[in-house]
């Protein structure tokens, strides 16, 4: 029950902002950070009380072997096609489900000053967008995966056009349009899925376990696969797929980007690893050199792109795209190495990234600016911001003793064993991360403030003030989040462990505790 | 032929409506009075439902060769009365402060109404025929309608007039070609009833040099049908009749009319179960395609919302073409076991279509009824007057969350619904589709069904967007060219709104949202239904 | 006792991260800057006395205080390997970097960015602890790229000027490369030996089974790849004179004792992978050759102080791996200490030079400055004779002289012979630098005189670099026995010539600064000098081929060609919309027509196809 | 003589002429008289194959279905007739190619 508790009170939280908004301005944001407050608190509190294998796999009909869940809920919806209300969590979904809570507390402090106009519907929005991303997390049936991943597109849309930048409608409509066809493309691959299902058993059923076993026909099963693999990629994003983010980043409101980069992106990851290699794991190897290769592009070519942007929030999207082919080609390198690394590094981009949009964000709040060529020397007047800045860039850039070094680097030496050649050319990325990276802190951060022609925004920068209590609150925690990922992942690892060798073992209804343990033993 | 109680009972809806129309067209002759007349148009739709509730449980029951009442028509039938009903309400809301005598109306929906429920139950070309006729007569005049209560001045009302004309003269060459095709048909296998042309049909009793009728006559009748529903290229009287007619009578064409024809060869559809020559697949798959794409493409920038409801309602027939291609495949090629679900799926996606065009064209109508509280300022507009104006320019929707947060919601829930996106029945009827098209791997038509669903996203969000856009001086940065509708200096057409029509709407949101969510019944509600049929037929 | 080496890596980290958030004032700084380092410097010293007194029986032993990461065979831990040669380079790094932040204390004086400064330098005492204890490939790595961002990060203390800023990202951005290169070979190491531990590996590449020669060399490679990227060779040198933008005790601690040794310590750490592969080892030589002969040459005709020094360090780095090159194992790390010292304690001299003369570092400007700053004075002197080794009394003559005899024993006279020009050369420059500052007649003055503490470290450093030719390494447990303690004969001609060859660099230098010729022109001087002076054009070289090409591509592509596909689609359907609505005349006999006309044709379709 | 004697082709025939002589009216005449006229000419055309086709099938079905469709024509005829009228007197011409305001 806890899953739907914590879905409910994301829907019923945004309908209470919205009427609260009504009495009161401010009042929507305290309610919004109430709400996520205390979903975190539940989820924690419940997850530390609760038995680990707490699913009762006879009503649910989890197959043993196929991880460690909890916390299932299953409901007839549709009996006509055998659509049920499924949720449960793992590991990895209950990592990802504290991302989207911790997430959410970041997005509302960096609107909390930054919105002001409708901010009731303004939250309404930002918790329906982390309702359908929690959905997104725990549904295991997938029609109800498909429901949630609509269901996030709409708010997020109102977010990005009604409160973002100069060009946010266009940004919007990009943004909603690419997702929502390559998400009808998924929609018909889970269909057929579950007619080829269908047609082998006679059963008609979406459910992720039941579907895991499908064999596909000859031919048509790369298909089926391709249509989920571009539902994702879409979502991730990586090319050709990727030129929604950086309007969709740059022109949304800061909680916007936060919640679109932190963990909107993780969707994406999320269900290539939750769906296609379990799903489709004979064509998933046949296609992972291509997929890994796009993945390998990702870094490179965003990488190039993140450099030469003159737009702080437009550069961090790049980034993201980089940092995002990471985890496509550690997904499909298929081993636990590279797949641990890809959680890790969803979580630590998911924090890195939000936290770089949150500074971008909060300067744009004060110098009404993005562009590199009017900012410049802010460690002067804006201490507290500068260190952050530093802090995020570097943890970008994949320094040791960041998460995000720790995911690349389990990466790479996983996906090394699958494919030594991409893999040295994703390496590359490592050399060209830091070119991106410092060029961040070198315009924004320092240089002379006083050197370069800035016009107006000089008197604005001179203005301006450093982080308020609730920024520093919230940028503290992410770094506390961003170091203990670094040099303490191990509780992380451990988490996702069982349902990563669920994820790579073929078949789990056959399998056996026994040869799940070899899946362990990688490398040689 | 015998006609006993039980045929009685099962005509007893027809009847009913028969009844209604003369005795509320005797009341207008008495009694001009709006409010009452309406209310009668009410009590007899509301009774004629009566009567369909109290058979709704019966075995299927052929009424002359014409006709057959069974739950298929009864489900179908009673859908179209709550439309009628709807639009009953639409109507008296809407002509109630326009000037002129406007009581003949409901005549004429009556009568349109039987029409249609005529169509639903007939399994005959002649009841076909009629039914369509009875429906399309009375729609010439409801298009038209404002015209002759006109009194006095100006051509304001001149578009009414010519999207009648339009209509009538359009519609007319369609009847013709459908009966045209009846009469080729009839020639080749000398019998008008569904089953029994079907059977000649099938057991190659037709003469080898009849084939060309046969095939000639199938192709007609699919003309006549197309245009109904707007088929490409059957299509382009579409925008131009929406969007004269008043709103009102716009829903009732949109919903209801199409609606029938689509139930009546539905109907059709279940006797033709067989092989399906490969030329009327290829043309019916190219027609879905073009009209998907076409219907999408022509909404693309239109900026009355009436025309572009109109031309999404051209792609919306194509959507629900490609379940219809689904079940001519399956049962041609038969390699795959088809478990009707592709009858499903037409079934549950008109349902669908109904509701959500109702909603949608019920909101237009329901904004431009009332008196305007703003003025509209002479000179931004053309020669339309305020008062007659429908609100259907894009300008209208400027901001509306924020001044009809109802309206604008219910509207956009509409919208969202038309575009297939979760939470509504408009997706879960996209998920039929995709389902009957999976079953017989239609994989490039539903390809082309994706595409164009991403062109439609376009402007149904374009027109949310506009609704939900934050005024002006609430915020930084001014919208950007690209979206922008015409003219925003334009003032806004502002309604007064009565909280029942505002319920109305809520309530029939509400419905989008709820079988959307929760579609469990309505599913179950449609394949007994069609199981029923299956072993009746 | 052992189990406190962990102190030395805790204690400066502490100090960083007291000193980052509480951004106490000047003198709490320092203290606790200082104060950190010499807690964590003593600890050293005892442990290591320990160590020397009571060594465990294999020769090293391994402290492991926490799992990092663990997956599979994949474990890199949060673990200590202690071994002379580890407690050596850490006896280096917290002993010279102590002295180094008390110079600083007073170098620094009056900075904003103060305690900044310090609690970067704190980190990189910390990431170089880690880098040389690192048991571990991910460790190493973590510890690499730790000096590598305080590198960054303390070139780049000056923020305001973004000519800094630049040189900083060239520092990180060209080091990265061979990062890159480094941990690709560790992604190999990986791969073969399924462990990243180091020493496992290193036992087994011993094994047959895993013997791979082509590998090996492959990896060798790469590591030699990372470790010319730290520190500085060819062909990856060119950041290092860059670098001198920081702060001088910055550069004394950074770019010359510690990180840039880092690659040294890397080779010597890893040295049974290359003496699996003798053609990497060889290379290895062969880029400490060309290094020490191309830097040489460019520290002749350097007019800034810094940057001659900048050069004279990759030069003797060039040393270290030339003798790594040749198998002198111990007598590269023997080099790497007394430069440590000798080096430190000329840029400390360089800096305090630098202090007094208000940030002036053009030697043109300078001259006569023997009197007005003996101490000074005093201490470059036995900097510079250290380098150019002068025999018998300096430090670096014992350890240069080691790692030629190694060159000579290895059979590859090139290695040898270079070695010999190559000392010539630094005699040379080293005292040309000393003439021309110190020497003839006094053209600037100095206007505040170094402090106490300051001076100090001077002093303490002077004595090391004097003494430190007498410190007896102990390092045969872990390195194998290297070439320079082969007796092969002869040695007592090298010997002789390496008496001779640093004196007659002096008089060299000394007749041509008595001739003027101190090469310090910056106009009108020979095309070869200035080819020198811009260190062989290796930046004009890599500005044509990397950077400009790679600007240009990110420039000219900056809105991303990928997404003019997607446009071109909209505009495509915004296209088809014009036309198609072009059709929706309004005119109903057209309307007509078209139905009548798709009749038709749908007609014929069906009838004929 | 017995119109059974007649092929059924040559009447199917013969209709579809007259068919096509009413489209054309339709598409071609620009008043909208005789656009109602052409339409007349097209439904005439449809009645004339019921009643051909019924004759060679022997059924009273086509006379049936040719009774029926002259009533629709009739009515469908006088809303025409009423529609016209009111064109006529908002425009004071009956050119239908004046009729342009819907479009787009």
């Amino acid at each position: 029950m806890m899953l739907l508790d914590l879905i409910v009170l994301l829907f019923g939280g945004g309908i209470l902002a919205w009427i609260s908004g009504r009495m009161d301005a401010r009042f929507p944001r305290w309610v919004s950070l109430i709400v996520l407050l205390v979903g975190l608190l539940y989820l924690i509190t419940h997850w530390v009380g609760a038995d680990p294998d707490l699913a009762d796999r006879a009503l649910s009909g989890i197959p043993s072997g196929s991880g460690v869940w909890q916390f299932a809920l299953v409901a007839d919806w549709m009996p006509l096609f055998g659509v049920k209300f499924f949720l449960a969590a793992d590991g990895l979904s209950l990592a990802l489900l504290v991302l989207t809570f911790g997430l959410g507390i970041v997005a509302v402090f960096s609107a909390w000053s930054e919105i002001t106009d409708r901010s009731g519907f303004f939250y309404f929005n930002l918790l329906w967008t982390l309702a359908g991303v929690a959905g997104i997390f725990s549904a295991l049936d997938l029609l109800l995966f498909f429901f949630f991943w609509e269901v996030m597109l709409i708010p997020m849309y109102f977010l990005i056009s009604l409160w973002g930048h100069e060009k946010r409608e266009y940004a919007a409509l990009k943004f909603f349009i690419f997702t929502q066809v390559s998400g009808l493309l998924m929609l018909l691959s889970i269909i057929a899925l579950a007619f080829f299902h269908y047609q082998q058993t006679g059963v008609i059923t979406f459910d992720y376990f039941s579907l895991r076993n499908t064999p596909l026909p000859e031919g048509v099963g790369i298909w089926v696969m391709l249509g989920f693999f571009v539902a994702f990629t879409v979502k991730l994003p990586s090319v050709p797929f990727h030129t929604w983010l950086p309007d969709a980043h740059t022109q949304a409101p800061t909680a916007g980007s936060v919640l679109l980069a932190g963990l909107l992106l993780k969707t994406g990851a999320y269900g290539l690893m939750r769906f296609i290699l379990p799903l489709f794991p004979s064509q998933a190897a046949q296609f992972a050199p291509i997929a890994m290769l796009l993945g390998v592009i990702s870094i490179l070519y965003a990488a190039k792109l993140a450099f030469a942007q003159l737009d702080f929030k437009r550069l961090i999207a790049y980034t993201s795209i980089s940092h995002m082919g990471f985890i496509l080609l550690g997904i499909f390198s298929a081993n636990a190495l590279a797949m641990q690394g890809a959680v890790i590094q969803m979580l630590a981009h998911g924090i890195s990234s939000s936290a770089l949009f949150a500074i971008a964000g909060s300067l744009q709040h004060r110098l009404h600016t993005r562009q590199f060529s009017r900012m410049g020397g802010l460690a002067k007047t804006m201490p507290n911001t500068a260190a952050m800045g530093v802090f995020f860039s570097i943890a970008a850039l994949g320094m040791p003793g960041f998460g995000n070094f720790v995911g690349e680097a389990l990466v790479l030496f996983g996906s090394f064993q699958v494919n030594p050649l991409l893999t040295m050319l994703a390496t590359v990325g490592m050399i060209l991360s830091p070119i991106y990276a410092l060029k961040i802190i070198q315009k924004v951060f320092h240089a002379n403030a006083e050197a370069e022609p800035i016009g107006d925004a000089l008197g604005e920068q001179a203005r301006a003030e450093d982080f308020r209590f609730h920024e520093r609150l919230s940028m503290g925690l992410m770094v506390v989040a961003i170091l203990w990922l670094g040099v303490h992942p191990q509780p992380v690892i451990r988490l996702v462990e069982p349902s990563i060798s669920a994820l790579l073992v073929p078949a789990p209804v056959q399998v056996s505790g026994l040869a799940q343990q070899d899946e362990w033993s990688i490398g040689r | 032929m015998n006609f006993g109680f039980p045929h009685f009972m099962a005509l007893l809806p027809v009847i009913s409506l028969t009844v209604a129309s003369v005795v509320v067209m005797l009341c207008t002759a008495f009694f001009r009075r709006h409010g009452l007349i309406a209310a009668l148009t009410l009590l007899g739709l509301g009774i004629t439902l009566a009567c369909l509730h109290q058979q709704s449980g019966i075995a299927a029951i052929e009424v002359t060769p014409l006709m057959q009442f069974d739950r298929l028509s009864v489900f179908f039938s009673a859908w179209i009365l709550v439309a009628a009903m709807v639009v009953t309400l639409l109507s008296w809301h809407y002509f109630r402060t326009r000037e002129g005598l406007s009581e003949e109306l409901y005549v004429l929906l009556l009568t349109a109404t039987l029409g249609a429920v005529v169509m639903v139950s007939s399994i005959h070309f002649a009841s076909f025929f009629l039914g369509l006729e009875i429906l399309s007569v009375s729609l010439f005049a409801l298009v038209a309608y404002p015209v002759t209560s006109l009194t006095r001045k100006d051509r304001s009302a001149a578009s009414p007039i010519e999207a009648g004309i339009k209509y009538l003269i359009l519609a007319g060459i369609a009847s013709a070609m459908l009966a045209m095709g009846m009469a080729f048909l009839y020639a080749a296998t000398g019998e008008l009833s569904f089953s029994g042309i079907q059977t000649m049909l099938q057991t190659d009793a037709v003469h080898e040099s009849r084939n060309l009728y046969a095939m000639g006559g199938i192709v007609m009748i699919l003309a006549g049908v197309a245009f109904k529903l707007a088929l490409v290229p059957f299509h382009m009287w579409t925008p131009d009749v929406y969007h004269g007619a008043p709103a009102p009578v716009t829903a009732f064409l949109a919903t209801v009319s199409k609606f029938a024809m689509l139930v009546l060869i539905l109907r059709a559809f279940l006797f033709a179960r067989g092989d399906h020559p490969e030329a009327v697949i290829a043309v019916v798959t190219g027609v879905a395609a073009v009209s998907m794409l076409v219907g999408n493409l022509l909404a693309l920038q239109q900026n009355n919302v009436k025309r572009m409801l109109a031309y999404s309602s051209i792609s919306h027939s194509g959507y629900v073409l490609v379940a219809f291609l689904a079940g001519m495949v399956a049962s041609t090629a038969n390699a795959i076991k088809a478990e009707g679900i592709e009858v499903e799926a037409i079934a549950f996606y008109i349902v669908s279509y109904l509701l959500t065009s109702l909603t949608a064209f019920g909101v237009v109508s329901v904004l431009s009824s009332g008196r305007e509280r703003v003025s509209y300022s002479r000179e931004s507009g053309g020669n339309v007057d305020a008062e007659t104006r429908d609100t259907d320019g894009l300008q209208d929707y400027e901001s509306l969350f924020w001044k009809r947060p109802v309206m604008a919601s219910v509207f956009a829930i509409a919208l969202l619904s038309s575009a297939g996106i979760p939470l509504t029945i408009g997706f879960m009827g996209k998920f039929y589709i995709f389902a009957a098209g999976v079953t017989s791997a239609l994989w490039w038509l539903l390809l082309v069904l994706i595409a164009s669903s991403g062109i439609g996203l376009f402007y149904y969000l374009r027109l949310v967007l506009v609704m939900f856009r934050l005024p002006e001086g609430g915020h930084d940065g001014h919208g950007e060219e690209v979206m922008a509708p015409a003219q925003t200096t334009a003032a806004a057409l502002v309604r007064e709104i009565p909280v029942g029509a505002r319920w109305l709407m809520v309530l029939l949101g509400g419905v989008i949202l709820w079988l959307g969510v929760y579609p469990g019944p309505l599913m179950a509600e449609i394949r007994d239904i069609l199981v029923a049929m299956r072993v009746a037929g | 006792m052992l189990n406190a080496i962990a102190c030395v890596t805790l204690l400066p980290l502490f100090g960083f991260f007291v000193l980052t958030l509480l951004r106490p004032p000047e003198r709490v700084a320092a203290w606790i800057g200082c104060g950190t380092v010499a807690a964590a410097a003593a600890i050293l010293f005892t442990i290591t006395i320990g160590f020397l007194q009571n060594p465990p029986a294999e020769g090293h032993a391994v402290v492991h205080y926490g799992t990092w990461v663990g997956i599979g065979s994949f474990q890199p831990g949060f673990s200590a390997w202690v071994d002379m040669l580890t407690l050596t380079m850490l006896c280096i790094i917290t002993g010279v970097g102590f002295l180094i932040h008390v110079y600083s204390a007073g170098y620094m004086v009056r900075d904003e960015g103060f305690a900044r400064y310090f609690s970067y330098l704190n980190l990189f005492i910390a990431a170089m602890t880690v880098l040389v204890m690192a048991d571990n490939l991910l460790l190493l790595f973590m510890g690499w790229e730790g000096v590598g961002l305080c590198s960054y990060l303390l070139i780049g203390f000056w923020y305001r000027d973004p000519a800094n800023g630049a040189a900083a990202r060239k520092a990180f951005i060209v080091t990265r490369v061979g990062d890159t290169a480094m941990i690709i070979g560790f992604f190999m190491l990986y791969l073969q030996f399924s462990t990243i531990d180091i020493a496992e590996i290193l036992r087994r590449s011993h094994e047959a089974i895993y013997f791979n020669q082509s590998l090996y060399t492959v990896v060798a490679l790469l590591l030699l790849g990372g470790a010319v990227g730290k520190s500085a060779q060819l062909p990856l040198q060119t950041w290092l004179p860059d670098a001198m933008a920081g702060p001088t005790p910055v550069s004394a601690l950074i770019h010359a004792a510690t990180m840039v040794t880092a690659g040294v310590y890397l080779i010597a750490r890893t040295h049974p992978l290359f003496m699996q592969a003798p053609l990497a080892q060889h290379a290895v030589g062969w880029v400490g050759l060309l290094t020490l002969l191309i830097a040489g040459a460019s520290a002749l005709v350097q007019v800034d102080i810094k940057r001659i020094l900048a050069y004279s360090t990759i030069s003797q780095i060039g040393y270290m791996f030339l003798g790594l090159g040749v198998g002198a194992w111990s007598a590269s790390i023997f080099h790497l200490m007394t430069h440590a010292f000798f080096k430190a304690l000329l840029f400390l001299s360089a800096g305090t030079v630098i202090f007094c003369l208000h940030h002036k570092q053009d030697i043109t400007e300078m001259g006569g400055l023997r009197k007005l700053m003996p101490l000074t004075f005093a201490s470059f002197v036995i900097g510079c004779g250290s380098l150019a080794s002068l025999p018998l009394i300096t430090s670096g003559f014992y350890s240069k002289d080691e790692i030629l005899i190694g060159a000579w024993n290895s059979g590859e006279m090139a290695f040898f012979w270079g070695g010999v020009v190559g000392a010539l050369i630094t005699a040379v420059y080293s005292f040309r630098l000393v003439f021309v500052v110190f020497f003839g007649a006094p053209k600037t003055h100095p206007d505040h005189a170094p402090t106490l503490n300051m001076q100090v470290p001077l002093v303490l450093l002077g004595i090391l670099s004097v003494m430190g030719g007498a410190i007896h390494l102990r390092l045969d447990g872990v390195l194998p026995i290297g070439s320079h303690e082969v007796s092969t004969g002869g040695h007592g001609m090298i010997s002789a010539l390496l008496i001779v060859l640093p004196l007659v660099g002096v008089a060299l230098a000394w007749w041509l600064y008595r001739r003027g010729i101190t090469w310090t022109k910056t106009t009108g001087a020979p095309a070869a000098m200035l080819f020198f002076r811009r260190g062989w054009a290796f930046d004009a070289l890599y500005d044509a081929v990397l950077v400009h090409p790679w600007v240009w591509l990110a420039t000219v592509n900056r809105s991303d060609v990928v997404d003019s596909g997607y446009t071109a689609v909209a505009r495509l359907t915004q296209w088809l919309y014009q036309q198609a609505s072009i059709t929706q005349t309004g005119s109903v006999r057209w309307y007509a027509g078209v139905m009548i006309f798709g009749f038709t044709l749908i007609l014929s379709a069906a009838v004929f196809l | 003589m017995n119109a059974a004697n007649i092929p059924l082709d040559h009447l199917m025939l013969l209709s579809c002429m007259i068919f096509v002589i009413g489209l054309a009216g339709v598409m071609m005449r620009r008043n909208v008289l005789y656009i109602l006229m052409s339409l007349e000419i097209v439904l005439n055309a449809v009645c004339l194959a019921f009643v051909s086709a019924g004759a060679h099938w022997g059924k009273a079905d086509g006379q049936i279905m040719f009774m029926l469709i002259l009533s629709l024509a009739a009515a469908e005829v006088s809303v025409g007739l009423g529609l016209i009228l009111q064109i006529h007197r908002k425009h004071g011409t009956l050119d239908v190619d004046r009729l342009k305001e819907l479009q787009g």
